[in-house]
């Protein structure tokens, strides 16, 4: 039969079972390129749809939550507020994989404060932001992470220090920081894989250019920006733990980290050597980069051995949510007792 | 005092806040209570941490009014700041202790019976540690207040006993402490009023809670497994209360697993998020807050009513506007909160009178939130959350959690397909499935903006108005399920409506007004949206006042909407709002007029502070 | 039609949004008006950049009305996912230009008169560029109705004039697509129809403009030097337009300074922040926004009316609750904008229903804000915010600023003591000073925890109420400041009450009803909380409908409290809340029944779509 | 007379006149030290105190505003939202002398991302964090700065991240950073000063121990621990400009910073060599500090040549609310011409 020569994922399932609903995005929006990485990602990475819990605020990219494995339940919040509902459903059901997609301007502009506590908590997320430097939705206003001088289609420039998502979650503390290009799938996948694998917050700072109001000169997160100034700072090999994989990269050079769930994540260097482990040495190259205009991409800095928020508030596995009253209520004794002691 | 051993005292402790006057109030008020006494106890104090002056109210009453008293009949004047406005809050003939250093009070206090205490030099002399001093001065009051209305050893003992079961090495040092200020009345002074207490036999059986604690209770027994917080006063405590239990009931000993997940939020925005995250998980979620925090949910809360989430919000009221008197109380976010959020809205709001409700109505709320698949508000306030009411014992609940309508495997496995937002039943609540589901049909698409029955994206007006118009029949088929209002008396011509903490003062009110030859019934709402039986009661009755701790009459505005112009015709307003808790003279006073020139404006604003 | 050159055409225009069609729109309706016949246009576009369905609505009347009208007389159909539903808007024996390839529409079009036209094929061989043809194919259906409508060239060459005055090369490729259309039509297809324009002399002197245009011209004639926004749709373009108007009129060219401060703030919540910030220190500032950021500013406005601050708020409302629909229209948050916080609060809330009164309410409101000192709500919404409307010129301002009660470095040295929250004149609006005043009286503390006169921290009971009592003062005795309701007639036994946008479908609905022997009055409420004369217009009608666009009857709420039981019982309601514009139609429908039988149950659900 | 024997400043102001009211806070709690150190330094500085704009959020800290210069307005908003009020305020006066005062829970928990923000925006301002660990108004739960590891009093165990006040403000590229000891006047006072001759905004992470509910072991915040494990970064020797004061200090061994009021801050070097011109090295600096479990005092970061936000506006230096209608309004010509446009 036909379907007998269908590709599968580990779990037997098509990659076509890890699409979504068609995009309403614009025609050649970075966000669409991201969606398509993710779908791979997790295709690969052989995601139980049904534990998936799809998370996003409000914009354009906030969207695209709807345009991947349309099987698992998705939340579209208000705008610049995923993280707190975010930390309330992980701490509901530990069980579930939590993916979050956000805007710059929801990550950056609104949703700054609860951005920064999500990743003070490190609650056990993927949480992945696609940066195009405006406000897609609302027609191209600057976000927070708009840079200094560019240019609005509109004409105007933005006068304001750009929030750098990336280096604000280093200096955060966040266990796993990295950012990509929208239209980097050879990196951004094995990045995407590294997150999904990460216990605590992984924060994926994806450059991903609005074509609509934010891909003309004078923007630095546009196309052509972006390909003139990129910087590789790694390629990354992936292997999960599963089955072993023959690769043959030369050795040595490589940086290994091994990630909570025994799969190992290692690091080629290129062009300079970056240790993903120092986060002073992180918040340095970002820096540099910026002072020659660059982008740096990449897996900027991990820290295999966080405690995620569960694990600080030593929830049982069990979901909260399936605990009865036997679990959750006094006995009578008890209960006689405690009012015994408040008499 | 007619009957012997009836009592209607009211005692009032001035102090300065942070020296510990606390346990010494609650020493006096145990004292009584183990006498057999009705007491309730009212801390009036200052939103700082140290220094400042705080009144401690002390109704002891035989017949077991619970509401306070504006007035004195003891007052022991402790802070040399208030000294001369405390002096004024005494009834005439009332009976004045303080401390000698101030000096005799001023001229108008010559009706009183004056027992001057050298406090300071008495403490100096007997406790040698300055700040064992500053806070077992206290204590000495205590002493002094015991022998003037004969309160015996035996129960100061029994207080003692209780209040320092947890320290009893401090035992005998406050033991000592108020020997000395009987000692010092006994061979000093001479006793020259007539107040006096008997033991009698009307507390056996009680307790002495406050709400926050019966609520946090409530929580728990209830199966909250995820709080999130942000500290307020007058709020903190119940979440402190239930963290506390939890560290004790919700940890498994061997694991050291717990299970609920307390959050202390970054702030009350981000508490409300963090409730509906958990709710639409399927876990049972709560916050507690106060009006400042009410306001910081509103965007959340339009979210939970639109995307139907279950959560419990509750709101232990204090004086608004804005930051306003944090640690006064009120009931002023009633309507506020009823249609909290944008566009059009509409909640659950429970409202508890007692401390015993407290702990029921939140598990009624747990309930409410599941069925209704909506954010639940549940309204105390700051007098019924954080001072000790006199109680029955809270009883263990009867039923099992009810999770509403949440569709699982095995059920999907039996249908031939799952829209999230189709009223299947024809009550306006659609089925659920939480995340987590091993199902194909199990998953949906949450979010705030428009969508059909299959919680699909649409900007449809014919279905846009569809489902808008099923979140209203929704909350109507719900009315049935909230706490019905308690009707007392019947046959009446005035009626009273109130609600929550305005509860004892109205009690109070009913009978004074009685002897007053005003007879009235009495209806106090438990909920919003409010039940057929309120129109009944109105319809009943030709003249109703509706009582409301607020200055604009909020629950008496809801009821004109809500009842029509018919009856609403026949509703009057009694509003206290200045921060203190209501009395029951503020009420018999207001509706006294009112009742004998049988003239019935339709609003008596009435300036508790007035008179 | 009767009487030569009457028009009455209603045209829909079903495209995709982003593939430019807009200027296409905007010709045509500039053709018309060129004409001189009235046109209202309306957009009913999706929350999406590209690719999705968008309709243009096009009214053009020429007794002047300006309401939409729901079923299309003519319908352009260029998008092939809505193509079905589209036709089924048409009015039987409707003009249907459609895309050739869509095929045939189902049977039941066959009444109509159909216009099939190869508009690709049309495109693709006259216009090379791919980009340019998407764009170009929409000017295409422009010719083919002049055609058919009988446009001269001589009106689309003004109106392209006018569309393109700022790129002129694109004049000569738009004008050749026109024709294209227009010789196919000539050329190809013989028309069938009876629909005509012809010109009239109804529009000479007239402007069509947008709301928030207007509004945007208001602030910067009101003096604003400070704008505090988050974007949000549908008020952004209120926003952006004033940033336009004022880099082009508060720059000073030699030194380049701005004469405003323009901050797009984090959220809306800051944006409230700033806006009290820079009142408070004296500056006339303003935010605007949509439903979800009047919620975000919930605590901030708390603030504003008990610490008594100035600032103009905005709200250009869109369908709630929640996200909701953000690109339809509704008017949602009357009664949550006019309590908007916890505790006791009310806002003056000012109702434009007409883009002149965007213009002038605007002013208005920076006036009243600081003669008040309390935050001012502006309520318009999409349909009048987002819309052209065809208006009389906007009057240069005759009078200057009213900056309400500030006292001076001079004003103090006559005074022997300045007292912030002191009500001097009885009028409940006390005086204030603003930081940098150079005079040791001036300094005051601004909270918003308890305060009294003097404006020294205090948690009295009697300050308290005092204060509080105030504040209600205040409002009341504003009331005579803020716009007044409009009437229209006078005698006759039904009433109307309206507001906001609604006003179009009202003056048309008038004329309907009045043709079918309803008689009725008309009251345009203008501003919260009402004026008197809403009594008397209640009270001098037998029957008053009350006309909101919202779900719950807010206004209808709102009269039913302010009017008290009396008066409520005259009032019936009546809902539109589907996100359309609200039609005539609409509010005939649904009064007709109730006065053709007498029977009036006290609230009318009109679910728009639903007819 | 008396009087004539009073000790003035340089506006001939007797250094009462910068006290207020009398504080309401807890007997030694660190937020009374500071407010005598404003004092001290505004009394210096030679404050006008007519053109103070004394703001505030909610919190024990918060009160502190109304302690010292009872002549100048003062702004108490709500809770955490200081930075959006003062922002306000600021363009619409940009003559006003801005001093901010707020608390950790309400800068680093609700008031975070304004904080961020103002910051980003450099709104000319002094904001000083009274820091000390906790919720004191509220009685004492744990605040987002407190340390990982402390132990409240009621003794709860925090289990999160702290979150570095002086660290985060560096990250987003403030303008001014420094952090101090409410105890030690000595290099507080100069602070003071300086931050007050920045223009832009200058952040103050002052550590005040809350005697009540925070001045306990395990506390990091408390006397005791701060006394032991407090590092001086430096001594700082402020000069300026109006008069020259010879001072005799070691030469060679000095940077010096020129403020833009053309005043010169000199600062010694002890111990290690620290350039506050350098953002990395305060990275560094506040982050081996931390891994060695101290708090590191003194002037962290200081870039004088930045433009605050009303520059960044290009607003004219007269107060916006002094401008009237001829200033403010189209003309009538401007009108009719834009009326025409529009036709
Ligand atoms: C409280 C609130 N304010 C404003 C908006 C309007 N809004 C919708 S999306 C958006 C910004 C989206 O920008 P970003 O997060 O960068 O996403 P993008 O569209 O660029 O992918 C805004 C301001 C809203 N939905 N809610
Ligand atoms: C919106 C809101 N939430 C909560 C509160 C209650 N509250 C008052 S002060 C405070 C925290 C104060 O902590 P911090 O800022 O560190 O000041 P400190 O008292 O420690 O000096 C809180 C939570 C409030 N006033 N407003
Ligand atoms: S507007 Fe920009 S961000 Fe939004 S979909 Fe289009 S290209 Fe993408
Ligand atoms: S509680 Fe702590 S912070 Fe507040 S005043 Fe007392 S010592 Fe200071
Ligand atoms: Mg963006
Ligand atoms: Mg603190």
């Amino acid at each position: 039969m036909a379907t007998a020569s269908v590709k599968t994922n580990l779990l037997g399932l098509s990659r076509d079972e890890y699409k979504g609903l068609a995009t309403t995005l614009c025609a050649g929006c970075g966000h669409n390129s991201i969606t398509n990485h993710i779908v791979k990602a997790l295709y690969d990475h052989g995601v139980n749809p049904y534990r998936l819990a799809k998370m996003s605020g409000i914009g354009c990219s906030s969207k695209a939550t709807a345009y991947f494995v349309e099987r698992a339940h998705a939340f579209n919040a208000v705008h610049g507020r995923m993280p707190a509902v975010t930390t309330g459903a992980a701490v509901a059901d530990r069980d579930l994989l939590f993916f979050g997609i956000s805007g710059d301007g929801d990550t950056a502009s609104i949703g700054l404060g609860q951005f920064c506590h999500l990743l003070r908590r490190n609650v056990d997320c993927t949480y992945l932001v696609e940066n195009n430097g405006v406000y897609g939705l609302t027609k191209g206003q600057f976000s927070a992470t708009a840079d200094l001088g560019s240019v609005q289609k509109k004409g105007a420039v933005n006068q304001l220090e750009t929030i750098d998502i990336a280096g604000l979650a280093v200096q955060l503390g966040a266990s796993f920081v990295a950012r990509s290009f929208s239209g980097d799938g050879a990196q951004l996948v094995p990045l995407l894989r590294a997150a999904l694998s990460h216990r605590g917050t992984a924060v994926l700072d994806v450059i991903s250019p609005c074509v609509t109001f934010n891909d003309h000169d004078g923007s630095t997160k546009s196309y052509q920006y972006v390909k003139e100034h990129e910087l590789i700072l790694q390629e990354l090999d992936f292997i999960p733990s599963q089955h072993e994989v023959e690769v043959n990269y030369p050795e040595g050079s490589a940086t290994e980290v091994e990630l909570h769930d025994g799969s190992h994540l290692r690091l080629r260097k290129l062009g300079r050597e970056h240790d993903p482990r120092d986060r002073i040495a992180a918040l340095q190259v970002i820096d540099d980069a910026r002072q020659r205009g660059e982008v740096v991409t990449g897996l900027l800095y991990v820290n295999p051995d966080t405690a995620d928020l569960c694990t600080a508030e030593r929830l049982p596995q069990t979901p909260l949510r399936d605990l009865d009253e036997a679990q959750l209520r006094l006995s009578p004794g008890q209960f006689r007792e405690l009012l015994e002691e408040w008499a | 005092m007619a009957e012997p051993g009836s009592v209607d005292l009211n005692l009032v402790a001035s102090t300065v806040n942070g020296s510990g006057s606390q346990s010494a109030n609650l020493v006096l008020t145990r004292a009584l209570f183990a006498m057999g006494i009705p007491v309730s106890p009212k801390n009036l104090f200052p939103s700082n941490i140290e220094g400042l002056p705080t009144w401690f109210y002390l109704r002891a009453n035989s017949a077991g009014y619970r509401a306070g008293r504006r007035r004195a009949d003891l007052l022991v004047a402790l802070d040399r700041a208030t000294f001369a406005e405390d002096v004024k809050r005494l009834e005439p003939g009332g009976v004045l202790v303080y401390e000698e250093a101030f000096g005799v009070p001023e001229p108008g206090a010559d009706h009183l019976h004056l027992y001057p205490v050298p406090f300071a030099s008495l403490a100096k002399s007997a406790i040698p540690d300055p700040d064992l001093r500053k806070y077992l001065t206290n204590m000495i009051y205590v002493g002094v207040v015991a022998e003037i209305l004969g309160i015996p050893d035996s129960a100061l003992e029994d207080a003692l006993l209780h209040q320092f079961r947890s320290k009893p090495n401090a035992l005998s040092s406050n033991r000592q402490a108020i020997a000395l200020g009987r000692d010092y009345f006994g061979t000093h002074l001479t006793k020259t009023d007539l107040l006096r207490v008997e033991p009698i036999d009307r507390t056996s059986g009680k307790l002495l809670l406050e709400g926050n604690q019966t609520a946090a209770l409530g929580a728990l027994m209830a199966g909250c497994t995820v709080l999130a917080w942000y500290p307020i006063t007058p709020s903190s405590s119940l979440a402190e209360h239930l963290i506390g239990l939890a560290d004790r009931y919700r940890v498994d000993p061997a694991s050291g697993e717990r299970r609920i997940a307390t959050i202390q939020a970054e702030d009350e925005l981000a508490a409300a998020g963090m409730v509906l995250g958990a709710g639409w998980a399927g876990a049972r979620s709560m916050t507690t807050t106060s009006g400042p925090g009410i306001s910081l949910m509103a965007e959340f809360i339009g979210l939970g009513y639109y995307a139907e989430i279950p959560g419990v919000f509750v709101d232990v009221q204090r004086v608004g506007p804005s930051t306003g008197l944090p640690t006064r109380t009120m009931q002023g976010d009633v309507s506020f909160a009823y249609t909290l959020s944008h566009g059009d809205t509409r909640h659950p709001v429970l409202i508890p009178g007692t401390v015993l409700e407290c702990y029921e109505f939140m598990q009624w709320a747990f309930d409410l939130a599941e069925q209704l698949q909506t954010p639940i508000f549940v309204l105390s306030d700051l007098d019924l959350g954080m001072n000790l009411w006199m109680t029955d014992p809270l009883p263990y609940p009867t039923t099992g959690f009810d999770r509403g309508k949440v569709l699982h495997k095995d059920e999907l496995d039996q249908m031939a397909r799952f829209e999230r937002y189709r009223d299947v039943d024809g009550d306006g609540v659609a089925w659920r499935t939480v995340p987590g589901t091993e199902h194909p049909l199990a998953a949906y698409f949450t979010r705030g903006s428009g969508h059909d029955e299959a919680a699909r994206y649409t900007e449809s007006d014919e279905t846009y108005t569809r489902v808008i118009d099923r979140l209203a029949r929704k909350l109507e088929s719900g009315i049935e399920k909230l706490p019905p209002p308690l009707l007392e008396g019947g046959s009446a011509e005035v009626g009273i409506i109130a609600y929550g903490s305005s509860d004892p003062a109205v009690e109070e009110a009913l009978d004074v007004l009685a002897v007053e030859g005003v007879a009235a019934d009495y209806l106090r709402l438990r909920a919003l949206p409010m039940a057929p039986s309120v129109a009944d009661f109105v319809a009943a009755h030709e003249r109703v006042y509706v009582v409301d701790q607020n200055r604009d009459g909020q629950m008496f505005q809801i009821l004109q909407v809500e009842l029509g112009p018919l009856l609403a015709a026949r509703l009057r307003s009694v509003r206290h709002y200045d921060g203190l808790p209501l009395f029951a003279a503020d009420l018999v006073d207001a509706i006294r007029p009112l009742e004998s020139t049988r003239v019935g404006q339709s609003a008596v604003p009435l300036v508790g502070a007035g008179h």
